[in-house]
């Protein structure tokens, strides 16, 4: 299968994301931000970085590029869109996925390893895991901190639309020790449709033992899935 | 492949690549705005890695300020430390490794040198070499403003009130720009028609331009009217000394004009055709129809100044130094408190703010010996360090250069990489004064003779001179920058105790010297007395033995002992590793036979030594190893438990020790 | 027409103002006792051409709307606007 | 008594604003052909108790000079100081 992967000016995550892409056995294709077109891709993978320099808020400015008429449409008819990182922030101000990523906690930029608790497994993103899996998938960014009004959170608590959230390396809660403060430890979500997911930990560095962590893969591994099963997933969400 | 003289070095390492490395100082511009002068710090030494077509895979850090517990000196730190992540996190190229060290004599000056270490195909190498008659000048990236104007003259001037009134020299860089200038001239390198590349930097368009001539012995002309600027009322002379940030010169031949032209606009940056290149080789300036300037090139490069230094040699210490007070502390309290020193402990603060695995190649992260980092595309790794007591310079410049040298070889051994060359910067005090000069004069001759020792090269480097003020200057501080290489990067090591029952064993000599250590930092306030010796062939035989044990994968784990001795050393492989160790150490105490006894065994810093860990069925082999290649090898213990066991001077549990290495670098409460 | 309008886009009061606390503790700390709170949000001067001062004002309004704020954690405000000498 | 003050912290006119020069291209690409430049500083709001204007003034501008603002490349102004119900 495909995987389209955004480069806005600014992005850095995208040749890793397609080293990940191709050690999953799949093809990656570079989405430049000027095209309107994902280019045939089963799965667009809006990657991290600083698009714009982060300058303002991040991912105000790439919000909207061209390439991102072609990716809310995709969305619209079903398409997997994956938002890491960069990504995510994005996607939250591009408005397809709600609430917003501000200041990590600490104010400052955090690179380490996180532990993320998988919440739901009814998505294309996380079919392959099981609920309450630990996975080791390493954070980078100074702007990770998911703020959503209550009434939001409720909604995707409710609706198991928090794909991911920072727990303990042994799965119990981090509460202060959360790498950016998120509220309700989320480190992912879904939209309505399950079928975009905003993360701000970055799978494509966990994805070979030799890094420290390849538990990444299983998510590349979930999406492939499906991807392949495609039809018959729909009707589950 | 490439000595000093460009912007970068460069060495063959195979594969068809070539690795580009360099270190540069932002020292002054640090010390009057610590965010943006370390940021752009970083941003200069991008620029002259990727001038030279290497894409970079990785950024260090060398830092030295004054003591930490004074609010200006904390200032400064966290100042510098935030603009370097948010340069080169922006950036996208992963910061992996550095040092940092706190010391009166950075009271008034801090050290902020910035390294980065690229790689590119051979054929892509890039020159920044003019060439071709007709040839065109494009200049590239930001606009024009009037950016530290003088800044080049500004660099090497004794700090004082009177620069307080010079500080709009300061600059604000822009990474995002660098990023995209970055991204679209490693699409331009090695391509028909680009001839050479520069980035502007010290006495911006005028140095870059003679510098492009000088080199290729010809001339040019830049025409100062066809630069984009940001301001408006810029003279010439403004515009042709501003050192605005991230901007690059190229020169294009006429046919392939457009099409760089285009590669650029791609990434929404700017480029002015704003000169041509000639054969006669002068530099001519022209505004429009006029021409403002107009000498020979060898002119605009060359007058450095030649000044004699005056004022007395440094006494050297003639008689041996007293012998070395007792610690007031039980051996265990002494280890906790070494390892909360600011000089010693941790440097996660440090460097989890800064993305050190961006690009998804960093294999051996920071916070122990080298960094590695995967050279994307092949089974190549490169270990990267940098390295330097100035501690053990102050006391003998000779032997500290000597010492740094075969600390960073000793740091990329410990991860199985074969050094293949450093890069070095000298920092050093006002060298009118007789006795700096001296001390760089000998610092060179240190550097020189430990690389010839261990056979590599000196690729490139910079100096920065004139870090003095009124109340003095700085100690010599020489930063070695190394790279090494592990062929295939399944056989690398670190420094982390990883294995319950592996054994433990001391390689090199048993050293029990206490001379400069952080020991007498910590016992008596400053670190006095003779540096260690160092036996730079031997040294070179435990580094040997040490790369060879771990290419044939006998070793589990592999840790130099540098600042804080043998008994920090064993913490933090303990640390890494979340494990334990019970060592004994009453058999080397009998062979050392040293008055300093204890002390000297647990803290001393004696050079040429390593901790490594290994499982019980490696043990012949490595003693058979040891003796083929004479190298001391002295089984110490073994690997486990939740605590740190040396029989009959120190029992600490883990946690206690992680306590004291983790907090080293917080502020007060 | 040249105008020059300056805006201020600040998180809403519920939102959590990590950068704000911040300022409020390094002043504290500094000896200044008597600040109770602190918050931070950015100001922005923008250099617009337009017909009229109305339509000066509607041009910035839809800016603040479609790029300079984020309307799920910031509010905004324009707190001037005048008219440039033309250069 | 208590009183609420607005700080501008604006970047010295002659330095490079890379924040700056990204809103106004991006605000130029989404159309606004009319922005001629933009310039992105702190908007910093206060509370602080002070006895009557005078010394609320003199106190912010101390605050801004040792540590609102940045000396080397920002200049400050205090726009606004009202005082507040007490509460
Ligand atoms: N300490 C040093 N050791 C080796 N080479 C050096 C040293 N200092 C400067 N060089 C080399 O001399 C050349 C000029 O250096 P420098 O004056 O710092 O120029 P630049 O402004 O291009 O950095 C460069 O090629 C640099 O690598």
């Amino acid at each position: 299968m495909r995987f389209g992967i955004a480069v806005f000016p600014g992005t850095w995550s995208d040749r890793d994301c397609a080293r990940a892409v191709t050690l999953a056995g799949h093809e990656p294709v570079m989405l430049w931000h000027k095209d309107r077109d994902v280019k045939d891709a089963d799965c667009v993978i809006l990657p991290g970085g600083f698009s714009y320099g982060d300058y303002l808020r991040c991912g105000a400015v790439a919000r909207f590029a061209p390439l991102m008429d072609a990716v809310t449409e995709f969305a619209a008819h079903g398409g997997l869109v994956w938002g890491i990182c960069n990504g995510f922030q994005i996607l939250c101000e591009a408005h397809l996925l709600p609430g917003a990523l501000s200041r990590n906690q600490s104010l400052q930029f955090r690179c380490e390893p996180a532990y993320l608790r998988v919440e739901t497994t009814v998505s294309p993103f996380t079919s392959g895991c099981t609920q309450g899996d630990v996975l080791q998938i390493p954070v980078s960014h100074g702007e990770g901190r998911y703020v959503a009004d209550d009434e939001t959170l409720d909604m995707l608590e409710r609706d198991g639309r928090v794909a991911l959230r920072y727990v303990a390396a042994d799965g119990s809660a981090v509460g202060a020790r959360s790498p950016n403060g998120s509220m309700r430890d989320i480190a992912g979500v879904l939209n309505q449709g399950h079928n975009v997911l905003g993360m701000m930990p970055h799978p494509e560095r966990a994805s070979e033992a030799l890094l420290g962590s390849d538990d990444g893969m299983r998510l590349f591994e979930s999406v492939s899935h499906a991807v392949r099963h495609g039809d018959s997933f729909a009707n589950i969400w | 492949m490439q000595g000093p003289g460009e912007n970068a070095g460069a060495v063959d390492i195979g594969a068809g690549l070539a690795c580009v490395f360099k270190i540069e100082s932002h020292n002054h511009p640090s010390a009057i705005e610590p965010y943006q002068g370390a940021a752009t710090g970083v941003g200069g030494i991008l620029r002259d890695i990727f001038t030279m077509g290497a894409r970079p895979l990785a950024l260090l850090d060398s830092l030295r300020f004054g003591p930490l517990d004074e609010p200006r000196q904390r200032h400064l730190f966290e100042g510098v430390v935030a603009g370097i992540g948010g340069y080169g996190n922006c950036v996208g190229v992963p910061t992996v490794g550095g040092e940092v060290y706190f010391d009166a004599s950075y009271r008034q000056n801090c050290v902020v040198n910035a390294m980065c270490v690229g790689v590119v195909e051979h054929a892509k190498l890039t020159r920044a070499r003019a060439a071709g008659a007709g040839n065109l000048v494009l200049l590239v990236g930001a606009d024009t403003g009037r950016d530290g104007i003088h800044g080049a003259s500004f660099a090497s001037v004794v700090l004082d009130e009177a620069s307080e009134s010079r500080r709009p020299a300061v600059q604000v860089g822009n990474p995002f720009l660098e990023k995209c200038l970055m991204e679209a001239c490693l699409e331009l390198a090695g391509q028909p028609g680009v001839v050479a590349m520069q980035d502007l930097g010290a006495a911006g368009l005028t140095g870059s331009a003679a510098e492009l001539a000088h080199r290729g012995g010809c001339g040019i002309e830049i025409d100062v009217a066809r630069v984009s600027r940001r301001e408006t009322g810029m003279s010439a002379y403004e515009v042709m000394l501003s050192e605005s940030q991230e901007r690059m010169l190229l020169v294009v031949t006429r046919e392939r004009l457009a099409a760089v032209r285009e590669t650029f606009a791609r990434w929404d940056l700017h480029s002015d055709s704003v000169g041509v290149i000639f054969d006669e080789p002068r530099l001519i300036v022209r505004d429009g129809g006029d021409i403002v300037a107009d000498l020979p090139v060898e002119t605009a490069v060359s007058g450095a100044p030649v000044r004699q230094p005056v004022g007395a040699l440094r006494e050297q210490p003639q008689d041996a130094s007293p012998p070395p007070p007792p610690s007031p502390w039980p051996a265990g309290e002494t280890l906790l408190r070494l390892l909360a020193a600011p000089n010693i402990g941790s440097r996660r603060g440090i460097f989890r703010s800064y993305d050190h695995q961006v690009g998804g190649a960093t294999v051996v992260l920071p916070g122990g010996d080298a960094a590695v980092v995967r050279v994307p595309g092949t089974s190549l790794a490169l270990a990267v360090s940098t390295d330097g007591n100035a501690r053990y310079s102050a006391l003998d410049a000779r032997r500290g250069a000597a010492i740094a040298v075969c600390e960073a070889a000793r740091n990329v051994s410990a991860t199985g990489a074969v050094p293949v060359g450093i890069t070095n910067c000298l920092n050093f005090a006002n060298p009118e004064r007789a006795e700096v000069y001296d001390a760089l004069r000998a610092s060179i001759e240190g550097i020189a003779e430990a690389c010839r020792a261990f056979d590599i090269p000196v690729v490139s480097g910079n100096v920065s001179l004139y870090n003095d003020a009124p109340s003095g200057g700085i100690d010599p501080t020489v930063v070695i920058g190394m790279v090494g290489v592990i062929d295939d990067v399944e056989r690398h090591c670190t420094a982390a105790f990883s294995v319950d029952d592996d054994l433990v064993a001391l390689l090199g000599p048993i050293g029990t010297e206490l001379g400069g250590s952080e020991y007498l930092r910590l016992v008596q306030g400053a670190g006095d007395g003779e540096p260690p010796h160092v036996d730079l062939q031997l040294e070179a035989r435990v580094q040997a033995f040490v790369r060879e044990a771990i290419a044939a994968g006998l070793l589990r784990s592999a840790h130099d002992c540098a600042e804080g001795g043998f008994a920090v050393a064993i913490a933090e492989s303990c640390l890494l590793g979340g494990r334990g160790a019970w060592v004994g150490i009453e058999e080397l105490e009998r062979e050392s036979a040293d008055p300093a006894g204890e002390a000297g065994i647990l803290f001393g810093e004696s050079q040429s030594r390593f901790i490594v860990s290994f499982p019980r069925e490696a043990l012949v082999q490595l003693h058979d190893l040891s003796s083929r290649r004479q190298v001391p090898f002295a089984g110490i213990g073994s690997v486990g438990g939740e605590r740190l066991v040396v029989t009959g001077a120190i029992d600490v549990p883990l946690s206690e020790l992680r306590e004291a290495y983790e907090g080293a670098l917080d502020a007060p409460a | 027409m040249t105008w020059s309008a300056e805006v201020i886009v600040s998180l809403k009061p519920v939102v959590n103002d990590p950068q704000g606390l911040v300022v409020r503790d390094g002043l504290r700390q500094l000896g200044f006792d008597g600040v109770r709170a602190a918050r931070v949000g950015k100001h922005i001067v923008l250099e617009v051409d337009a017909e009229d001062e109305h339509s000066a004002r509607e041009l910035v309004s839809r800016m603040c709307e479609t790029l300079l704020r984020n309307p799920v954690i910031e509010d905004h405000r324009i707190s001037s606007l005048r008219r440039l000498e033309d250069g």
